[in-house]
């Protein structure tokens, strides 16, 4: 029995790191029959649920340590070598820290609050494939389930913020909410173009349709398109104000109100939010890296020996690293300007693309010479050609202009 | 509503009825006049918020408290007086010179000029006149003085735009080596009490002249970096363009000075109206905007700078050898003639006065800052009426206010 | 710029029936200034506003001095007959001088780029009768400042629009700038243990002063 | 199944109740989160996962959202009313005649007894090929009635600019302020 | 397995909770809140309906529902558009008190 | 519009990010308990007094004259002399101070003391570390806790402290030099009164 657990261990983890289909199977079998669905279930909840919290607390130390060294600072490096348990004091820190509830708060939502936000977001994970053969459920209307449960969290946003009876946190909360809807729009219409083209809401599929290689090294991602590309930096600007990253931390907005939604919790409630905000900011990048990069796929033939799920974590980590480094650099949004930009570039841009990406799939049955070229060049062309024009009167009837100052002697 | 009381000091507000006067305090029969309510509380959708004291965008211990439609501002008043030490209070129960160290914890990132401007008045005062070599030194001083508090300000304005303190740390690591050339000098980081009446207290060494002249040609380089960073960026840009426009005619009524006014377009610079201290003999330019509104304000700053820079070389260079000190100035016992005089110099934030009168005696008998902070304060309503929350919070970065100014 | 004395007669013509004084000013600074009274207060503001060669847009320092009952000493030299020859001698007068309180203003010009001209009001007395015109509706530049001189003097500035305590906090009943103010006996155990407000406290609150 | 089935129908039941019945509005819309969700889990036990999702998508991450923003705009809370009045107890009347009927219909009926066929297994390209075949009229319609009904929404709660604008700057200027600004306007011709 | 008029007498309930809700509340957004309990108890109905038809491979109640949730946002967005702007008229969302047809 | 400023500015601060690797230039800052900024030679943080020879009683150079306790803006110093004349470090009979107290938590560190000092008595440290848990009792310093030796001065001031030396050589040369001139004279007058009474006294040394 013992053996034979061990044996079924061994070929799993062997299985995960040489890639082959079906790791869990031999290990599953080892148990009973009644108990073997929830072991299965266990096996795909707990790695991915200690993998992207351990991803948390080292892209804490990452967000810091980069910051730091944007800004010309050091970075924490004081617990462990080079700061590395910062994030386990940190942790410990906020674990003791007093939970402190406003007298006048609502406390039940206050206290649901992060519970209902955590765990939307970790239910998105389910349908995310993070390497070959390795999706917890290959669900058929995939993308449609991630963005229903990340439409949820909104609502425990508005919950902390309302509950906590602070005007910070009521003014934050509702900044959070208009955010996210708004972009939520432009993050849906520029995955559409990738459903279009692929054909399914399965991110399993979607994956599929990205593999092999144009001239045996530029490989067929997404990205590597005209509509790829620009529905990924769209894609990367919506999912960026929906993690509430900065520039668009206006709902966190330190300097104009408070911490916002976040004002009125401390110790390990703070913790929950901190943590789920991280995991919605993976989900969401995992989501780019599945829709737009590839998902698990090598860059190049021969690095295809390289596990895939460290692709999918060194794509995803870039994306969290460009997180990172546009929050180092950029000031925030104002919330008007916030929504103009949601409203008046994000989401025309979007159909416009979506309406490339048809365009896009149109032309594919050319067959003359110099086809591919040419039809890249088109699809290019009709999406610079808006981003230009409505670049420039994004400002609309604002003035902003390039000054010359006056100087007197 | 928001409640008032500071209570930095003793007595509570609630029971301040019933608080005997302290004796031989004045007999005052005056009617405090209540504060104005706020029209328009009761309507449903208006939000009244206090902005601070402990808000982080208050540069300090700041109260705003603004009545909010949504996010548009409808009403902002801003309360004074958590800092309030009665600075000028104690400075009319104080000799002269004891007075100085205290200047410097007015703005206490402008030392220098604060200094500068007390020294100036007792100059007037007392009819001293610093020799060249002094007057040289306190030019160096002030302009760099002016690097520190323009560079921080920009650094300051975008950590209140929310760039989570990139420009700021870039600031504060040039503001070291100007920081360095002044504890090198005077002894202090911050608090240099530097300056003394008819010159300065220690002369300068051959070696902070060379190493000024190091800093001040690293300071354009860093300017540029700085301007790269920020003065295209798109998002800063449409954060603060025609955002807190001043008009010129407010401007002017209320009192503003410094950079703020020049940015609402008026050239009124005292360097080059008064000409105090040896300002017309160096050649450098006053920036001016056209339009009065943060991004202005922003820029006319860093075209400050660069003219600073422009006057530091050139003092830099022609610096003369000399004595630092009037030879008629004493240390002890200094007891100006009774009379008065009001003396002012443009300070980085604006117009730092002093108006003393002395009776004769070693104290002042009246001792009083202008203080470019507080002034500076009195349009912020007028600039913020109509913008959003987010707004409030960069203008009230533009003014430039020092806490410790503000309510001395 | 004028001098003061151009610009007086100029205002006494200007504006009819106004009382005003020149208060010399002894020191090197040489900043003489210009006493005016309260009903033409405004009016002269106004004029010295908006005339063409005086234009003094600019209120860059209000302030106000607090002068105590004083007794001034005067020399004056008087004729008298000593050993029966007249000889002038000197003689010290004592006179009595009431207190009052004083608000200064600096006034300076933008456009015409000069200054400073210096202007003060003066209040009756030091108890009651402690009106002064506000000269805030002309230079909106005075608004905090005579806040500031209403709360830290007690001059109450007639046609101020919105006159309250600036530093001190609402309900602080003295007025802390004057001369004769006296700090409150109450402490914390904070300052030098030297320290004459904590020996007085002591003194006076025997019961509380157990550190 | 049947265990399911029970727990997810007394939540949602529960939570419907709590909707209609609590007094504080805010708590009412989370209850009609709940409620909205276990409805969605009821769409997920019958097998209708796209449905199930698009629930959630729409009426949590729309509907209560616009709920709860309604709630927060219009600041109402209900003015209290005596538990038992005229108008409340017909209301229960006749929602409990109503419920009596239909379950009187719904035990009488034959449908009800109906087995359960087959497991169906409708993909998203199965009802995707179908909204653009035999459905693509309705779509379109439904397309029309959602533009319009987004427009006429904006335009319904839209804010009169122009006159909130001018009473925001009559609420905060003082009279003395706007004196104070007239005379600054009065000043004469600037430098620059 | 749960037989079908489970779900139904479910789905009655349901209903008639949102009709006593909509009935007696006099708060405008709670009855728009009953309107929309109701609508999601037919909803249910069709699922249902459709579940357990003899042809699920149809898709005739699936459709239904998809169509009527749709209908159902756009009936959400309305609505509460009106009641801000009743509220902006008459300062209350009373059904009560709104009464005066004049604007 | 087009994003170009954005782009800019993030060149910019990747620039900063691999400088702050190769260059230590842009790190300004230090690890402090590990690593320390060398004090300037004008740094100056809280007041101590000088003594000249070993002996911190004896060798004091204040004469608790209290210019410096009347001079000190804050009020953060507190002298009472002592009643008797004790030698000082010259020799001479000097009042010392019996109490000298100095209230850091109140100094604000403006060397306005040091500058009124007319006996070169009291110097400025650079020593900052001087926190304790007990704000009260150990912020008060007391004369034992603020006597330093000179050496230690010339450690921290080294130009200064010779300056002061030297300056302190010639007063003391020209007190001597005056001492001696009024002993001479002294003597003289002695000697020739003296002489007038025709029996010298030896005379007295002068001091030291």
């Amino acid at each position: 029995m013992i053996g034979e657990f061990f044996k079924g261990l061994f070929l799993m983890i062997w299985k995960v790191v040489t890639d082959q289909p079906d790791p869990k199977v031999e290990f599953v079998s080892v148990f009973p029959a009644t108990i073997q669905p929830i072991i299965s279930v266990l096996l795909s909840i707990v790695p991915i649920i200690m993998v992207f919290a351990s991803l948390f607390a080292l892209t804490t130390l990452l967000e810091r340590k980069g910051l730091g060294r944007i800004q010309n600072r050091l970075g924490p490096n004081r617990v462990g070598p080079f700061g590395l348990f910062q994030p386990v004091a940190d942790g410990l820190k906020m674990l003791t820290k007093e939970d402190i509830v406003p007298h006048s708060a609502d406390k039940l939502i206050h206290f649901l609050a992060p519970i209902v936000l955590l765990v939307p977001t970790l239910l998105a994970y389910a349908v995310l494939p993070f390497g070959q053969n390795m999706v917890p459920i290959d669900m058929d209307a995939g993308i449609l389930f991630f963005f229903a449960v990340g439409a949820s969290t909104e609502l425990s946003i508005f919950m902390a913020g309302w509950s906590s009876r602070n005007k910070y946190s009521l003014l934050g909360a509702m900044r959070a909410i208009a955010q996210m809807i708004s972009y939520e729009i432009p993050l849906i219409i520029s995955s559409v173009t990738v459903i279009m083209i692929a054909g399914s809401l399965s991110l399993v599929e979607i994956v599929d349709k990205q593999s092999g290689y144009h001239f045996g090294f530029l490989p067929h991602w997404n990205v590597f398109t005209p509509w790829g590309l620009a529905g990924f930096i769209i894609f990367l600007i919506a999912s960026l104000a929906e993690s509430n990253r900065s520039p668009f931390d206006i709902p966190e907005a330190e300097s104009e109100i408070i911490a916002g939604h976040l004002t009125e919790y401390s110790g390990f409630k703070y913790a929950l939010f901190f943590l789920a905000e991280y995991l919605g900011m993976f989900a969401v990048s995992g989501l780019a890296v599945t829709l737009f990069l590839g998902g698990w796929r090598a860059p190049l033939p021969f690095l295809e020996i390289v596990p895939s799920y460290i692709w999918f974590l060194l794509k995803l980590m870039g994306l969290v690293c460009l997180f990172i480094w546009i929050r180092g650099t950029l000031p925030r949004l104002r919330v008007d300007q916030l929504l103009n930009f949601a409203w008046k570039f994000m989401l025309p841009m979007s159909l416009i693309n979506l309406f490339v990406a048809a365009i896009w799939h149109f032309t594919s049955v050319w067959n003359f010479r110099g086809a591919g070229l040419g039809r890249w060049l088109l699809c290019a062309a009709m999406i610079a050609v808006p981003y230009v024009w409505l670049g420039r009167t994004l400002i609309g009837n604002k003035k902003i202009t390039h000054r010359t100052y006056r100087f007197a002697n | 509503m928001i409640s008032d009381a500071p209570g930095q000091m003793g007595m509570t507000s609630e029971s301040a009825s019933q608080v005997p006067l302290p004796e031989g305090a004045g007999q005052s029969n005056y009617t405090v006049i209540p504060k104005t309510s706020a029209e328009g509380t009761s309507e449903g959708e208006l939000l009244e918020v206090a902005m601070g004291p402990q808000h982080p965008s208050t540069h300090g211990v700041f109260r705003m408290d603004v009545v909010l439609d949504g996010e548009h501002v409808v009403k902002l008043k801003p309360v004074f007086g958590y800092l309030h030490r009665n600075h000028e209070q104690i400075a009319e129960s104080t000799t002269y010179l004891g007075s100085m160290p205290y200047t410097d914890r007015l703005d206490y990132l402008c030392s220098m000029t604060n200094n500068w401007a007390y020294a100036l008045s007792v100059e007037k005062l007392a009819g001293l006149q610093p020799p060249e070599r002094a007057e040289y030194i306190r030019i160096i001083t002030a302009e760099l003085t002016r690097l520190v508090n323009h560079t921080c300000l920009v650094g300051f304005l975008l950590q209140d735009m929310g760039a989570l303190g990139t420009p700021l740390m870039y600031a504060f690591r040039e503001r070291e080596l100007i920081l360095d050339l002044f504890e090198a000098l005077s002894g202090s980081r911050m608090m240099y009490n530097y300056m003394r009446f008819g010159g300065c207290r220690v002369d300068l060494s051959a070696d902070w002249i060379e190493q000024a002249k190091q800093v001040v040609d690293g300071y354009s380089r860093f300017l540029d970096e700085f301007e790269k960073l920020l003065t295209e960026n798109e998002i800063l840009v449409s954060r603060t363009q025609g955002v807190g426009v001043l008009t010129v005619k407010l401007a002017i009524n209320a009192s503003i000075t410094g950079p703020m006014l020049r940015a609402s377009g008026v050239n009124y610079d005292i360097r080059k109206v008064d000409k105090y201290g040896i300002y017309d003999r160096f050649d450098f330019r006053i920036p001016l905007g056209d339009h009065g509104d943060v991004y202005d304000r922003y820029m006319i700053r860093v075209l400050e700078m660069r003219e600073s820079v422009k006057i530091l070389n050139q003092a830099l260079r022609d610096i003369p050898a000399g004595p630092i000190m009037d030879p008629k100035a004493k240390i002890r016992g200094f007891r100006p003639k009774a009379g008065e005089a009001y003396g002012r110099i443009e300070g980085p934030k604006g117009e730092l006065g002093f108006y003393l009168i002395s009776d004769g005696s070693p104290n002042p008998y009246r001792y009083r800052v202008r203080p470019p902070s507080l002034i500076n304060l009195t349009v912020l309503e007028d600039m913020c009426l109509g913008e959003t929350v987010a707004d409030v919070v960069i203008i009230l970065g533009s003014v430039d206010i020092v806490l410790g100014e503000v309510d001395r | 710029m004028e001098t003061l004395d151009q610009i007086k007669d100029r205002i006494e013509a200007a504006v009819p029936g106004a009382r005003l004084e020149i208060i010399p000013n002894d020191s090197p600074a040489n900043q003489p200034s210009l006493l005016i009274d309260h009903e033409h207060a405004v009016a002269v503001a106004k004029f010295l506003r908006d005339d063409s060669q005086l234009q003094f847009d600019y209120a860059s320092n209000v302030t106000g001095v607090d002068w105590l009952d004083a007794v001034l000493k005067e020399k004056v030299k008087v004729k008298q007959v000593v050993e029966g020859v007249e000889k002038e001698v000197e003689e010290v007068i004592e006179k009595k001088r009431a207190g009052y309180l004083e608000a200064v203003y600096h006034l300076y010009s933008m456009e015409l780029k000069h200054g400073p001209f210096i202007l003060r009001l003066r209040t009756e007395n030091r108890t009651d009768k402690v009106h002064l015109p506000s000269l805030t509706p002309i230079w909106r530049g005075a608004e905090f400042q005579e806040r500031e001189i209403y709360d830290l003097y007690g001059i109450i500035f007639d046609g101020h629009p919105d006159l309250r305590r600036l530093l001190m906090w609402e309900g602080f009943v003295d007025h802390p700038m004057r001369k004769d103010y006296v700090e409150p006996d109450d402490f914390e155990y904070e300052p030098t243990p030297h320290d004459e407000v904590l020996e007085r406290a002591k003194e006076h609150y025997p019961a509380e002063a157990k550190p | 199944m049947g265990i399911t089935f029970a727990i997810i129908a007394a939540l949602t039941l529960v939570s419907a109740i709590a909707a209609m019945s609590l007094r504080n509005l805010v708590h009412c819309a989370l209850s009609l989160a709940v409620t909205f969700a276990g409805i969605a889990a009821m769409y997920l036990q019958l097998d209708a996962q796209f449905v199930g999702f698009a629930q959630i998508l729409v009426y949590i991450g729309a509907v209560a959202i616009l709920i709860v923003f309604a709630i927060l705009l219009t600041r109402s809370s209900e003015t209290p009313q005596p538990v038992i009045s005229r108008s409340w107890i017909m209301g229960i009347v006749i929602a409990l005649a109503v419920f009596g009927v239909l379950t009187k219909v719904i035990l009488s009926s034959s449908i009800a007894q109906r087995e359960l066929p087959a497991k169906p297994a409708p993909t998203v390209r199965q009802i995707g090929d179908q909204l653009m075949t035999r459905y693509v009229l309705p779509l379109e319609a439904i397309g029309l009635l959602l533009t319009a009904a987004t427009i006429g929404a904006v335009i319904i709660a839209m804010h009169d600019k122009k006159g909130r604008g001018d009473g925001g700057q009559n609420v905060n200027s003082t009279p003395s302020r706007a004196e104070a600004h007239q005379h600054a306007d009065e000043t004469h011709n600037l430098i620059t | 397995m749960v037989p079908l008029y489970y779900y139904l007498i479910f789905s009655a309930l349901l209903f008639s909770v949102g009709l006593a809700g909509a009935l007696t509340r006099r708060n405008a957004i709670l009855v728009l809140i009953g309107i929309e309990l109701m609508l999601n108890a037919a909803n249910l109905n069709f699922i249902a309906f459709w579940r357990y038809s003899p042809d699920p491979e149809a898709l005739t109640g699936m459709m239904f529902v998809i169509f009527s949730i749709a209908v159902a946002a756009a009936e959400a967005a309305v609505g509460l558009a009106l009641i801000i702007a009743i509220y902006r008229h008459y300062r209350t969302v009373d059904l009560t008190k709104v009464d005066s047809l004049k604007g | 519009m087009l994003g170009e400023g954005i782009i800019k500015g993030m060149v910019e601060t990747a620039k900063n990010f691999v400088g702050s690797y190769h260059d230590p230039k842009r790190l300004t800052t230090v690890e402090y308990p590990e690593n320390k900024i060398p004090a300037k030679e004008n740094a100056r943080n809280f007041p101590f007094l000088v003594f000249d020879g070993v002996d911190a009683d004896k060798g004091l150079r204040c004469v608790a004259c209290q210019i410096c306790e009347k001079e000190c803006p804050p009020k953060c110093i507190y002298i009472i002399k002592d009643t008797v004349k004790k030698p000082d470090y010259m020799g001479k009979m000097q009042i010392q101070p019996k109490i000298f107290d100095i209230d850091i938590s109140v100094c604000m560190s403006c060397q306005i003391c040091v500058e009124v000092c007319p006996f070169e008595a009291i110097k400025m440290d650079t020593q900052f570390e001087l926190s304790t848990t007990d704000r009260f009792e150990n912020l008060l310093l007391n004369k034992r806790e603020l006597a330093k030796p000179n050496e230690y001065y010339h450690k921290i001031h080294p130009t200064e402290a010779t300056e002061v030396d030297e300056r302190l050589a010639a007063e003391k040369a020209k007190a001597e030099a005056k001492a001696k001139a009024d002993a001479e004279a002294k003597a003289k007058a002695t000697v020739a009164a003296a002489a007038a009474k025709a029996a010298p006294t030896p005379v007295p040394a002068p001091a030291k």
